[in-house]
């Protein structure tokens, strides 16, 4: 029977946990998405990202994507892991080399490649789409930004 | 016509312009979600900002901005939720 | 500039170092697919995986995929490992649990989610049909088989 | 017409059958595609079992079974390359 893991998390997402949470001695194919932020937008240094959630929500949404994913597709096992919380870039070593941290990590196992492969740019497509959760780019000198998702709807058109 | 309190909520920029995540507010019982939307702006004047720019949800499920009609019941949960950016 | 990564090892694969190797400040997406080989086929046991390759050509016609993706797609580096060598289950552990092994692993990074999806399904697909690499299963009766992938156009048609 | 010596790479089903991994055979220089696969299997009758089931390289790189006439030097590398099952 295919599981699903949806977890919204305050630490570093481990994408080791994902691949281990979705192996399957019945699945020949696990594929994956990792979404990365950084701390540099457009020439501007990001010193924090302040992620926010309506959590309850958010695992709703999550498990609807997963519940379609399983409509459309023969897929195992499903982990979502998404990360909230504050990211404290630190400031000396941001002039040095620019930080990336994974912001989402999706993971599906299939029997077939092509299920997995499908299901996770669905995923990812429909989490950008739905799933209420905001980050918040906070910058050196001291403005910041609430980020929008050109693949929700109700985004300022640009 | 019916007047119920519901929880509301705030995330993101609508909870920085509202100053605090949650709230209580009386509201008609069955608006249309159309109606919904403007009621909310009418009572926080704090959204006018994004205005034409949040969804709402009732008890954790979108609510569709058009004439269908909403049947609110006392304590429940609105949330404003402006644009998205997770992922 | 996009760098690519291309291994034929005969150890067991590391999906961390794969993601690593394309993690760049400038992708926010990084796009994977894992081929897991296991050691259960059809009720038969799989007591050793014997991989053999034209490991030159192989390492060539891998980099003419990596070509033809930055021809189609914008994409920043790609990293492409895949098993060779013998893998030896422990007799006693199938008894009790089906082993699997990851036996290629793709990832790519990009700035744009599209790019690097789309890229790590064509990589798998064109790998399954023109790297010459081979798999044997060594069952637990004593006999064995040479898997053929039906993306292979020279393949026994079945 | 030229004969040459090339260097023949067996691989997988095809050095079982063989016995070896690598020989040297002599076959004429310019033969087209096609026939570059029944000479192979001429030269090799081992390769019977599987005549219709491999692909040719040359230098690594595959030769399609066409009309295309193939230009072989001294020293090339033949491969044949049984069905494969990498990824």
């Amino acid at each position: 029977m295919g599981m699903n893991r949806i977890e919204i998390l305050s630490c570093p997402l481990n994408v080791d946990k994902a691949v281990e949470f979705v192996t399957s001695p019945t699945s020949g194919a696990i594929s994956m998405f990792i979404g990365m932020t950084r701390n540099n937008f457009d020439g501007k240094k990001v010193i924090k990202l302040q992620y926010e959630a309506y959590t309850s929500m958010a695992e709703k949404e999550l498990n609807k994507i997963c519940q379609h994913i399983r409509e459309k597709w023969t897929v195992e096992h499903i982990c979502i892991y998404h990360r909230i919380g504050q990211v404290i870039y630190d400031i000396v070593n941001i002039l040095e080399v620019p930080v990336t941290e994974a912001s989402v990590v999706i993971a599906v196992s299939s029997p077939h490649r092509q299920e997995s492969l499908e299901a996770v740019h669905y995923a990812i497509d429909s989490l950008k789409a739905s799933v209420p959760i905001w980050k918040k780019e906070i910058y050196d000198e001291g403005d910041s930004i609430w980020k929008e998702n050109k693949e929700c709807h109700w985004t300022v058109t640009t | 016509m019916d007047v119920i309190n519901v929880t509301i909520l705030f995330f993101a920029k609508g909870r920085e312009l509202r100053g605090q995540r949650e709230d209580q507010t009386a509201i008609i019982s069955q608006p249309s979600g159309a109606d919904l939307y403007k009621l909310v702006v009418d009572k926080f004047p704090c959204l006018e900002p994004i205005r034409d720019h949040f969804a709402l949800a009732l008890n954790e499920e979108y609510i569709e901005k058009s004439d269908q009609i909403i049947t609110l019941s006392e304590g429940d949960q609105l949330a404003v939720i402006p644009p998205i950016s997770g992922g």
